[in-house]
């Protein structure tokens, strides 16, 4: 099908491409004419629910973005960007790729981890640590049992092969993900404040140049099919699945922090969803410029490939690079050096347009500021409505529970259970101690990972209690950005800013999207009582399985700073006769917790209360008594309450200690 | 005693990195003229006493269950027993 | 004394070695590109970790072939000394400069965590620094660390005191628990007949310094100082 | 257009953990009277205009150099040319 025989666009094409009338009609208004098919294609992708946030940005806007450290603010860039002195600066973020692992599950992990490191060397930065958060159905189930082998598999071979080290994790394991798991790839970089690179496209005239691996089919609809549940009808959509190569992924990594350091570029981005579209127009709006692209440049890997799937195209490992007048010889020779296509597809123009020619033929003409994020694309307040099921589960009276005949056999069935037990497993499976920086092995609360020419680290977590945020999303998501500081603090650093990575239901059903309203006023609050400001992140909504929506699961990245190596503190025991301290109340609340579900076989009540400024200064006392040198060992209690804490405590560390303690 | 031996190899479309990095050795090894290369996977699988059909039939089952992964492979069956053809 | 660590496209472990030569051993050594042809400035040198080509078709297969590779077998066969780690130790046995090869774990599975190592031969320029049959506590990450070579080989490896390090337990004995790969012998390490030229699997480049738990990979750095301060 | 198709396989005797893994998977899977599972390579070259022996000496000549491991490999050549036979 050549440009010339393209289909012919009406409504029912518009809405086989996931736009709704009114988006439609806001199409043909923007045009003024009808669109192309390909036009069709850019519209459908660049207002999908994954490239636009059209049904979450209203609310993403109301969380605290703020911070006197923060050198970029949330959304201006790739990935947020925090000042750490010594003239460094740390860029960091997480994002989903649930979809595609629930297809392929290697492949989909394994574009997940290097699309978050693509994110975060377009800023300039070298990774230095990568973190996750994986949730699956339960254990017992062979599709469950083979996605996760395979989605471990294929983030352990693309950190590994790229040479980063992944240092932490959480993985969960609870019916509810059946059949859509949770892939959540977070990637932590350092860059010196001269070295900043951004994504916007200026200078009329200035080369725009597309670097790595050549284009294919890959993961075509990538962009729509995240925004359509897992059901028949996006099965047969689903088309190439999206292959990684960590290989080219280190030259591109080689080659763009080469060409950066030259100080060659004007702007660059990696190439996520949506490909050449997204990164064309983002770049474009972002430079309040427009591209002259003709799309036939682009280096194909498949023969008869349509303007359509050039320009949508998800395949891995590419960059859109805007370049310096003249240095286009220079930024060709680095990618020789790195073994890497370097092609120049078009030149920046001075109409604001994103012009797409194919073999001389215009075959997408549109204000790029129209099509993005913040410019044209739809915004959207949902409804909300409180679900019924909440009435169910807060009727629940804890004192009604039988009291356990045998506490010793509770604590061990919890210590054993997939969600409490060693991931050890997984975690030897990741290299996390190459680039040798990675000074408090995985197991402890928070990964630390030092920073060479300095005496400090970053102390870094993923966290979320999803069980807390569906019986309570308001104080559920307030614990999930406590609970990620909690871990930060107890490895010795102070927590200085998050990432998120909200995976929820379909925001069209009112209960969800009320889940999704209370998750964020919580996530809200408490980065604003705990002084840690929302960097950026993602949002991955149509999270559902055959039987209903998945557990609201906003996970938190949080990112702290150690100021002394010597602060640096694990979780367990270390001698005999060491005073153990109980920082906080115990107050015995059992609502959503793992002993309820594992022992009783319930998911009720209300998630645990708190007090954000009774938690701000808990933390700050457990840091200042660290800083002071008092504390040999720190652990947070979560999963489990205080016997599975004090438990791990124990056992964690290489000298297996004991406890006795009165409650 | 017959063997069955798999061809299993990746859906054409696919992404090969391997097959990119190996042709790429190739022509600097001087090895010039080849267009492209695939890698892709050999399984031979000895069974017992067992009839050619009931081979097929489980070797079918086998890559069906486990060998290949429908998503992003393609597999073919040779089978060979040991008393010729 | 210059050591050069040389980059393969795919080289993670490059700047693990530099620092740990630099910072730790406080020895002068430069990064040397894969399209290099001449190494004659250089005292040792050093093939680090990683995944050079992408450890694609089979573990250093494809590095074999950089042009340095030419210098690198040069430098060897005149008596230089040459540390291939982990990676490094594939593409040394791929191109013919130490025996057997390396393949894939057991297990199937990548696998990184502290390994202990008994010195089996500490009269080297490998080991000079350690005790004879001494444990060292040195991180393995790999997913093809698994030493094979045929029967006579072995042999022959095994009488020349060619093994320099076997996996083993706490106390020293090389027990199948204890062995993270499968390598026949519980073998982590070897060298050439001539014996400047070694390979090992784990990486001495990730425990040179207290931070890092253990500072055992000092020792073998320490021991190639050691050696060519006493011969240049 | 000429393509061959090279099947690399371990050299009998060296160990094979991939082979017995995969068998006892099967097993597992209830895939029984397999008695052995051998996992090998297969690598496809696509040539272009080139002579069917020409084809032949660059494939053994890429599989010496560099596609097959002698320590531990064995490889057989297998030629299709586009027309056929």
């Amino acid at each position: 099908m050549n440009a010339m025989q393209e289909p012919t666009v009406d409504l029912e094409l518009a809405k086989e491409h996931g736009l709704d009338e009114t988006e439609y009609q806001k199409m043909l208004d923007i045009l003024g004419r009808m669109p192309t098919f390909t036009e069709l294609g850019v519209f459908s992708v660049m207002w999908s629910e994954h490239c636009s946030y059209k049904n979450s940005i209203a609310l993403l806007k109301t969380l605290p973005r703020k911070g006197k450290h923060l050198l970029v603010e949330a959304g201006e860039e790739n990935a947020g960007l925090i000042d750490i002195g010594d003239g460094l600066a740390v860029a960091f973020k997480i994002e989903s790729h649930n979809h595609p692992s629930a297809v392929e599950p290697y492949q989909g992990a394994a574009t997940g981890v290097g699309g978050i490191l693509r994110d975060i060397f377009s800023m300039g930065a070298r990774p230095i640590a990568a973190l996750n958060s994986l949730r699956f159905g339960s254990l017992s189930d062979p599709r469950v049992r083979y996605l996760f082998e395979g989605v471990v598999k294929g983030i352990a071979d693309y950190g590994n092969c790229f040479g980063v080290p992944t240092v932490a994790g959480e993985i969960y394991f609870d019916e509810s993900y059946q059949g859509n798991p949770l892939v959540n790839a977070m990637a932590v970089g350092i860059v010196k404040h001269d070295q900043i690179a951004t994504a916007t496209a200026k200078e009329t005239g200035a080369a725009v140049m597309l670097v790595g691996s050549s284009t294919g089919r890959d993961g075509i609809h990538g962009a729509t099919f995240a925004s359509e549940e897992i059901s028949e009808a996006s099965e047969e959509k689903r088309s190439q699945v999206q292959v990684g190569d960590p290989f080219a992924e280190k030259l591109l990594l080689e080659a763009s922090l080469e060409m950066i350091k030259a100080d060659l570029l004007i702007g660059i981005q990696d190439m996520g969803a949506a490909g050449i579209t997204c990164s064309t127009t983002e770049m474009s709006a972002k430079g309040e410029s427009g591209m002259d692209i003709d799309l036939e440049r682009v280096p194909m890997r498949e023969k008869g490939m349509t303007p359509y799937e050039v320009l949508l195209s998800e395949s891995q490992e590419r960059m859109l690079v805007v370049v310096k007048h003249g240095r286009e010889n220079a930024v060709a020779s680095i990618c020789d050096k790195w073994d890497l296509n370097c092609a120049t597809i078009g030149r920046i123009s001075d109409h604001n347009k994103v012009t797409i020619k194919w073999h001389g033929e215009v075959v997408a003409d549109i204000p790029a500021d129209t099509l993005v994020l913040g410019g044209g694309a739809p915004v959207y307040h949902r409804e909300a409505v409180r679900p019924d099921y909440l009435n169910a589960a807060r009727a629940f009276d804890a004192t009604t529970l039988p009291e356990p005949r045998d506490h010793a056999e509770v604590l061990r069935n919890l210590l054993a259970s997939p969600n409490i037990a060693s991931k050890e497993w997984v975690i030897q499976q990741y290299d996390h101690m190459v680039r040798s920086n990675t000074i408090s092995l995985p197991g402890s609360d928070a990964a630390v990972v030092r920073i060479k020419g300095t005496n400090r680290a970053l102390a870094m977590k993923t966290d979320c209690n999803s069980r807390y945020v569906y019986l309570n999303p308001r104080v559920g998501g307030m614990i999930a950005v406590a609970e990620s500081a909690r871990n930060v603090v107890c490895s010795g650093g102070k927590p200085v800013g998050i990432t998120n990575c909200l995976n929820f239901g379909n925001p069209y059903k009112p209960e969800i999207y009320w889940q999704f309203r209370e998750a964020v006023g919580g996530i809200g609050t408490a980065c604003l009582a705990l002084g840690t400001p929302v960097t950026g992140g993602n949002v991955s909504f149509y999270n559902e399985n055959p039987d209903g929506a998945i557990y609201p699961t906003p996970v938190i990245g949080m990112l702290g700073v150690v100021d002394d190596l010597s602060h640096v503190t694990t979780a367990w025991f270390k001698s005999p006769g060491d005073l153990v301290v109980l920082l906080g109340h115990n107050k015995g609340e059992i609502g959503g917790s793992e002993y309820l579900k594992l022992i009783h076989g319930q998911v009720a009540g209300d998630c645990p209360t708190l007090e954000l400024d009774f938690e701000g200064r808990l933390q700050a006392c457990c840091l200042q008594a660290i800083r002071h040198g008092i504390v040999a060992s720190a652990h947070d209690i979560s999963d489990g309450g205080l016997a599975v804490a004090l438990a791990e405590c124990c056992f964690l560390g290489p000298r297996q200690l004991g406890i006795n303690a009165s409650v | 005693m017959i063997s069955a031996r798999i061809h299993i190899t990746l859906k054409s479309g696919i992404l090969d990195p391997q097959g990119k990095t190996v042709l790429h050795a190739l022509e600097n090894l001087g090895i010039q003229g080849v267009d492209e290369v695939r890698i892709g996977k050999l399984i031979d699988m000895d069974f017992g006493e067992v009839t050619k059909d009931r081979a097929e039939e489980l070797t079918h089952e086998a890559c069906k269950k486990l060998l290949a992964n429908p998503v992003i492979e393609d597999y073919r069956i040779e089978l060979v027993s040991e008393d010729g053809g | 004394m210059k050591f050069a660590v040389i980059v393969f496209p795919g080289s993670n472990c490059d700047h693990d070695c530099y620092y740990a030569l630099k910072h730790a051993l406080k020895q002068d050594v430069e990064f040397v590109w894969h399209k290099e042809a001449s190494l004659s400035h250089y005292d040792a040198i050093i093939l680090p970790g990683g995944f050079s080509y992408g450890d694609y078709l089979r573990t250093g297969a494809i590095a074999r072939f950089s042009p340095v590779m030419r210098a690198v077998v040069e430098f060897a066969n005149a008596g230089g000394i040459v540390v291939g780690i982990c990676n490094g130790f594939q593409v040394l046995c791929e191109a013919g400069l130490l025996p057997g090869a390396l393949m894939r774990n057991d297990s199937l599975k990548f696998v990184c965590k502290f390994v202990n190592l008994r010195v089996e031969n500490s009269d080297t320029a490998f080991t000079t620094l350690c005790g004879p049959g001494e444990i060292l506590n040195i991180p393995v990450a790999h997913a093809e660390g698994l030493y094979y070579a045929d029967s006579v080989t072995l042999e022959s490896v095994k009488r020349n005191n060619q093994v320099l390090f076997r996996y083993t337990d706490e106390s020293g004995e090389p027990n199948s628990e204890s062995n993270p790969n499968g390598s026949l012998d519980n073998i982590a390490g070897v060298m050439n007949e001539r014996g400047n030229v070694m390979g090992m699997m784990p990486h001495p480049d990730r425990c040179f310094e207290e931070v890092l738990t253990s500072t055992d990979g000092a020792k073998i750095f320490g021991s190639m100082v050691e050696w060519l301060s006493e011969r240049t």
